[in-house]
């Protein structure tokens, strides 16, 4: 099924236009600003993120909390709290904007098109209805399938997830399962519907290793099976690495570096992502001495003349301090980066 | 300094409609006896029934007192009655309901005591009190104080039982320090929020139902001026005398509504989940 | 364990109950015969066996102004309570649902105000004004309802009965659908702000539904709480209305057994209310836990 | 055991020790159930040594350290600190101990007093030492400036400050006491990657400075590899597996700690990480899972420092 999915693929707004477009952009995030508004002010969240996620293919977003990274994932499906908007640029999923779109036709492409699933297991389900009541909510929403219908896919989807009784799971309330557990059941409300794209946001970081490894398992076991295109995000190097092809780093509200996994890992450009990959091999692989980065990450409205990293960087310069560097294509190899010291 | 600014900060709309509101009807009650000629109790057959005019700001009543200064008497009682009655209960609530959270045995003696009381109505609860004891202001002061304290005492047991159970409560015990210490500088301070919102409601109920005892005849006696009395009294002359269930109605409602607001306003204002989000 | 507090809270009142009874001025011997006759000079403890055992066969003592027994007074006058209690909890349900439910709709917009403004007007204007300006104007100014009194379901039918308590429980309704519309509002705002419903945004489900079932659905069980309490309320609270409109229920039976200190109707009228109040707390429990399964389990 | 403790002091001349856990057990019981949260626990803290409890969440390390602090009492066994059972000291002599161990937790958003300003908070913990400073703001000064805070931070609130600052004001607060033990609950896992570096580095520092000994909790075994001396490897309430740092990260030898090392993600084999957990890791969860029950009380040697329990 997942093979000619993407041919039977039609967007609501023009249907026959699509089907000449080769579907290769899955979702392009341009220029995206937001912001945080109050009564008194408005903070400027993310600044200037733009990036792209093709059929099939994972993008890990990288970044220490209060970065912008899961402000940036809510923002696609427009999930974000009410004072939290979009301020400049746009979503693309194919050749709609998302966020031009109405709310009524957004949410009919969330779900459906569009899969999400959250940090914290135990609080991501709805504690007074049934797995099968909240699993088989979009099934029955966006593909209209009969009942008996529904539960066999309820079935299948539990059975993916690797979870060993469905049956009986399906009758349990969300407090009668573990964390892990309702995290694959999470998983499986998001990819009810096959999903082209699933986007986890910090899927892990509630969960033991054991269960993290395991999730990650499933993630990846899915993201091949159905050929899903996988946009995750989270603050540990590991899961980051695990999963995805592609490795958006943030920091302080903006993209910082982007590349592919191996160059990312291999031979960032960035000091930030240096010390981020180097602080995380230390501790995978054991040190003695662990490599410090002085100082605190910025807090979203500090005021921002020149590179946000600049006062804790050791390369920066005085003009790294007084302008703002823009990001650009590395001149060697693949890649973007934000950077005046390295191109 | 920095406190006072970010409660600036954060006040809202309600907070400050609230205390406008009462702040008139403060000064109302302050300002009138002293721009009224009449006296509360002064009866003045002659006079009886006199619509409100240049005179009579509110009219008179059936015996011919002037409303206007009646009501201004009412309103001190009301509040002064309010007032104490939230002190009084918050001050033994906050006891009962600490005490309890933090002594298990007590706990259990407190809380049925607590329970038991909340099993009556609280209405019903103070009428009949009001009545066993008699009226008289210090019967209602206390009959109003019994059947709010448990309300007060749930409040600030459940709100001490979630301060206690926080990380900073178990690192100042590491520290070694005494359960008073714990009481008056860790729970006390951290349960300030919900004990404040319920003392104002329990202000703005204790008004609300000190008047319906008065209204009922159990509580502030004829002839002293309380509002819910003043209501009873001019029941019978409503057709021809509007004016003299009108007003007192009105500076209750006033009085509560205001409470009522301000109670709403400091608990959107206080509430911890609102505050970490910020 | 309310029971045996109803009791002491009674005995533990200042004040001798006989004294209050006969007034202070009453002889000595008269005092003393009063006191042997109601039990009083035994100890506590016989006293309260005794009365429980009266209890258990539901007797509360025989009225001392009417001479008839407590309980049998009792059962005379709870049809008309309990039939305005349910009124007003139907209309003070209708209007504060609604009410609360459109305040979260239009949160942080001004037009929030327009909902919750009458829900605390509802709350702070004392119903016993309201219900004295409510009969001038609409039953003996345009005739829309009954002045006052009641008919007895068993003569004259319950459309008769339901008519004369309409007006009454209408003021009820609006009475306590504040505090209804106030809990609506708070439990379900708290509601929305939880990760659950996030999944079921995400998962496409619409903004309306959200609302009208995952969130509501979520707060239904606080909501039940304050409705059980409000309708255990009302009965307490139809002591004013009662009164007001002159209907013949067990509040106006509070009111003038204390007014005649009617000491045995008075304690057995208390009984009897915290009984029923027990009984809606238990049924309001049960309630929930059926609606949110997730409190069930915290019970057992 | 007693011969294994001797062969131990024989080997190496070890430095005294600290606290001494016997078997200690602790059960929390549920309307419906018992849950044997601790079960027959022991180990030894020297002084001046960091060793470390690992496992995953509901296996008892957090237990294990607040029964330490006797914020929970023991249902059986001793705890011995300084040679002095702590379960035998009455309310008055406890607090008077108190100052000797001190505890670092996870949440540094639900650790101080959000009322209180750091002056208030750091001063609170420097009285409470058994000899007191003449001046104390001087010495809560001294204090932030150690954890590599300046002093201009005395007077703001917690709120004012991020995560990592806020774990840096707990640590002031617990080695402004002077203690000889403090317990580190997860310390770092609500950090980022670059302050949990910072920090991890601080209480290095500190340790090398003042000399007391940590009981280090956490769930994240690259974390424990670089901060502890010993570890022991708790599951379903016990410790499974007990050993020196290297011991332990070079020769694992119980099916569970084998377990933790494989879940690590790693950035050098990443994408093979992820792909070889789907298939192997269920089945080796179940077997461990249905080993860590069966666990019987007899200890498997490896070497004089390092051993596992038998699977019964």
């Amino acid at each position: 099924m997942p093979a000619d999915f993407q041919k039977n693929m039609i967007f609501p707004q023009n249907a026959d236009k699509t089907t000449e477009i080769e579907m290769q952009d899955l979702l392009r995030i341009e220029n995206l600003s937001v912001v945080a508004t109050d009564k008194k002010r408005t903070t400027q969240i993310v600044s200037e993120v733009s990036f792209t996620v093709r059929n099939g293919e994972t993008m890990g977003i990288i970044g220490e909390s209060g970065c912008g990274k899961s402000i940036t994932a809510m923002s696609i499906l427009k999930l974000t709290e009410p004072n939290i908007h979009i301020d400049k640029g746009h979503i693309y999923w194919g050749n709609i904007c998302l966020s031009e779109l109405s709310e009524s036709r957004l949410r009919k492409i969330c779900g459906k098109e569009i899969g999400m699933i959250f940090q914290e297991p135990m609080t991501s389900l709805n504690p007074v209805f049934t797995i099968k009541q909240q699993l088989s909510a979009p099934i029955r929403l966006h593909l209209g399938l009969s009942k008996p219908d529904i539960h066999q896919r309820c079935i299948r989807l539990m059975e993916d997830v690797g979870i060993k009784d469905p049956e009986k799971t399906l009758k349990s309330y969300p407090h009668e399962l573990s964390g892990g557990m309702c995290q694959r059941v999470a998983i499986a409300i998001a990819i009810s519907c096959d999903p082209q794209l699933l986007i986890a946001d910090e899927p892990t970081t509630a969960l033991d290793v054991t269960i993290q490894a395991q999730i990650l398992g499933i993630l990846k076991n899915l993201i091949r099976t159905n050929q899903m295109a996988l946009l995750i995000i989270s603050h540990d190097m590991g899961v980051i690495a695990s999963l995805s092809e592609n490795i958006t780093v943030m920091y302080g509200g903006e993209i910082v570096e982007q590349n592919t996994r191996d160059n990312i890992i291999k031979q960032s450009s960035h000091p930030y992502t240096k010390k981020l990959i180097r602080s995380a091999e230390e501790l995978y692989d054991g040190a003695d001495e662990l490599t410090l980065v002085r100082g605190n990450v910025p807090r979203p409205g500090e005021n921002r003349t020149g590179c946000r990293f600049a006062p804790r960087c050791d390369l920066s310069t005085q003009r790294c301090h007084a302008e703002h560097p823009p990001l650009v294509q590395k001149e060697r190899g693949k890649g973007t980066v934000r950077c005046w010291n390295c191109r | 300094m920095h406190t006072l600014l970010k409660i600036r900060e954060k006040t809202n709309a309600y907070i400050l409609t609230g205390i406008a509101l009462l702040t008139i009807v403060f000064m109302f009650s302050t300002i009138g006896p002293l721009v009224s000629a009449f006296d509360p109790l002064l009866t003045a057959p002659a006079m009886r029934l006199t619509a409100p005019g240049s005179v009579h700001w509110m009219g008179t009543d059936d015996v011919g007192r002037d409303v206007f200064i009646r009501v201004i008497y009412g309103i001190k009682i009301s509040l002064i009655i309010g007032v104490v009655v939230a002190l009084i209960s918050g001050i033994t609530g906050t006891i009962a309901g600490v005490s309890a959270a933090y002594y298990p045995i007590t706990s259990k003696v407190i809380m049925r005591i607590v329970d038991g009381i909340m099993a009556f109505p609280t209405i019903i609860l103070a009428i009949v009190l009001a009545g066993i004891l008699g009226a008289g202001m210090r019967n209602i002061i206390i009959a109003l104080s019994i059947s709010y304290f448990p309300m007060i005492a749930r409040v600030v047991r459940n709100a001490t039982a979630e301060v206690l159970a926080t990380e900073y409560v178990e690192s100042a015990e590491v520290l070694g320090k005494s359960n008073t210490y714990i009481i008056f500088r860790y729970i006390l301070p951290n349960i300030a929020s919900p004990l404040i919102v319920q003392i104002t409601y329990t202000f703005a109920m204790a008004i609300l139902n000190e008047s319906i005892l008065s209204f009922l005849g159990v509580g502030i006696q004829i002839p002293t001026p309380s509002l819910g009395g003043m209501v009873s009294d001019g029941r019978n002359y409503i057709s021809t005398a509007p004016w003299i269930i009108t007003f007192p109605g009105l500076v209750i409602s006033w009085i509560v509504l205001s409470l009522d607001l301000l109670g709403d306003g400091l608990r959107e204002m206080l509430d911890p989940r609102r505050r970490r989000a910020s | 364990m309310v029971i045996i507090f109803s009791f002491f809270v009674i005995h533990i009142m200042p004040g001798d109950p006989v004294r209050t009874l006969l007034g202070d001025r009453a002889p000595a011997e008269q005092v003393a015969s009063m006191t042997k006759s109601l039990g009083l000079d035994q100890p506590l403890v016989i006293q309260f066996t005794v009365w429980l055992k009266n209890l258990l066969h539901c007797d509360f003592g025989t009225s001392i102004s009417l001479g008839e027994p407590a309980f049998s007074l009792i059962l005379q006058r709870v049809e008309p309570t309990f039939l305005l209690g349910i009124l007003g909890t139907l209309i003070s349900v209708m209007v504060g649902i609604p009410l609360g439910i459109l305040s979260v709709q239009h949160h942080g917009k001004w037009t929030e105000n327009l909902f919750t403004l009458p829900a605390l007007v509802s709350i702070s204007v004392p119903a016993f004004w309201t219900a004295i300006l409510m009969i001038q104007l609409l039953a003996v100014k345009i005739h829309l309802f009954p002045v006052a009194g009641y008919h007895v379901i068993a003569k004259y039918g319950l459309s008769k009965a339901l008519y004369d308590l309409l007006l009454p429980g209408l003021i009820l309704g609006i009475m306590y659908c504040g505090q209804i519309a106030r809990m609506t509002k708070v439990s379900t705002l708290e509601i929305m702000r939880q990760d659950y419903l996030l999944t079921a945004r995400a998962a496409g489900i619409s903004e309306g539904k959200i609302l009208y079932y995952y969130a509501l659905k979520n707060s239904l069980a606080s909501i039940i709480v304050v409705i059980g309490y409000s309708f255990a309320s009302m009965l307490a609270g139809a002591v004013v209305i009662e009164q007001i409109f002159n209907i013949p229920g067990l509040g106006n039976l509070t009111i003038t057994s204390i007014l005649n200190r009617d000491y045995p109707v008075i304690q057995g009228t208390l009984i009897f209310v915290t009984v029923i109040f027990i009984i809606i707390n238990m049924l309001t429990d049960i309630l929930c836990a059926y609606v949110n399964p997730k409190i069930k389990h915290e019970i057992e | 055991m007693l011969e294994l403790q001797m062969r131990e002091q024989n080997s190496h001349p070890k430095p005294p020790l600290l606290l001494e856990i016997k078997n200690i057990c602790k059960s929390f019981v549920s309307k419906n159930s018992v849950i044997k949260a601790v079960d027959r626990v022991s180990f030894n803290i020297h002084k001046g040594e960091t060793y470390a409890l690992v496992g995953e969440s509901g296996c008892g390390k957090t237990t294990t350290g607040r029964m330490i602090l006797r914020l929970l009492d023991v249902d059986k066994g001793q705890i011995l600190f300084e040679g002095i059972p702590i379960s035998g000291l009455t309310k008055r002599q406890l607090r008077k101990k108190r100052h000797t161990i001190q505890i670092i937790f996870q949440n540094p958003y639900g650790s101080l007093n959000p009322r209180m300003k750091i002056s208030t908070l750091l001063a609170e913990a420097i009285v409470s030492r058994a000899e007191k400073p003449s001046h104390i703001r001087a010495e809560a000064e001294r204090l932030l400036q150690s954890v590599g805070l300046g002093k201009e931070n005395l007077d703001k609130y917690p709120h004012e400050f991020s995560g990592g600052q806020r774990q840096r004001i707990c640590i002031a607060r617990a080695i402004a006491t002077h203690p000889k033990l403090i317990i580190c609950d997860e310390p770092v896992s609500a950090l980022d990657l670059l302050v949990q570096a910072q920090i991890l580095c601080l209480l290095q520092k500190l340790q090398k400075e003042y000399g007391f000994s940590y009981l280090f909790i956490s769930h994240d075994l690259s974390v424990v590899r670089y901060m502890s001396d010993r570890i022991g490897v708790m599951y379903n309430g016990r410790i499974v597996e007990e050993g020196t740092r290297d011991e332990i990260f070079k020769n694992p030898q119980h099916s569970y700690t084998r377990l933790l090392f494989a879940s690590l993600p790693t950035l050098k084999n990443a994408d093979a990480f992820a792909a070889a957990h789907i298939q192997k890791d269920t089945e080796t969860c179940q077997k461990v899972l249905r080993q860590g029950k069966e666990h019987s009380n007899q200890k498997v040697e490896v070497s004089p420092t390092h051993y596992l329990l038998a699977d019964q």
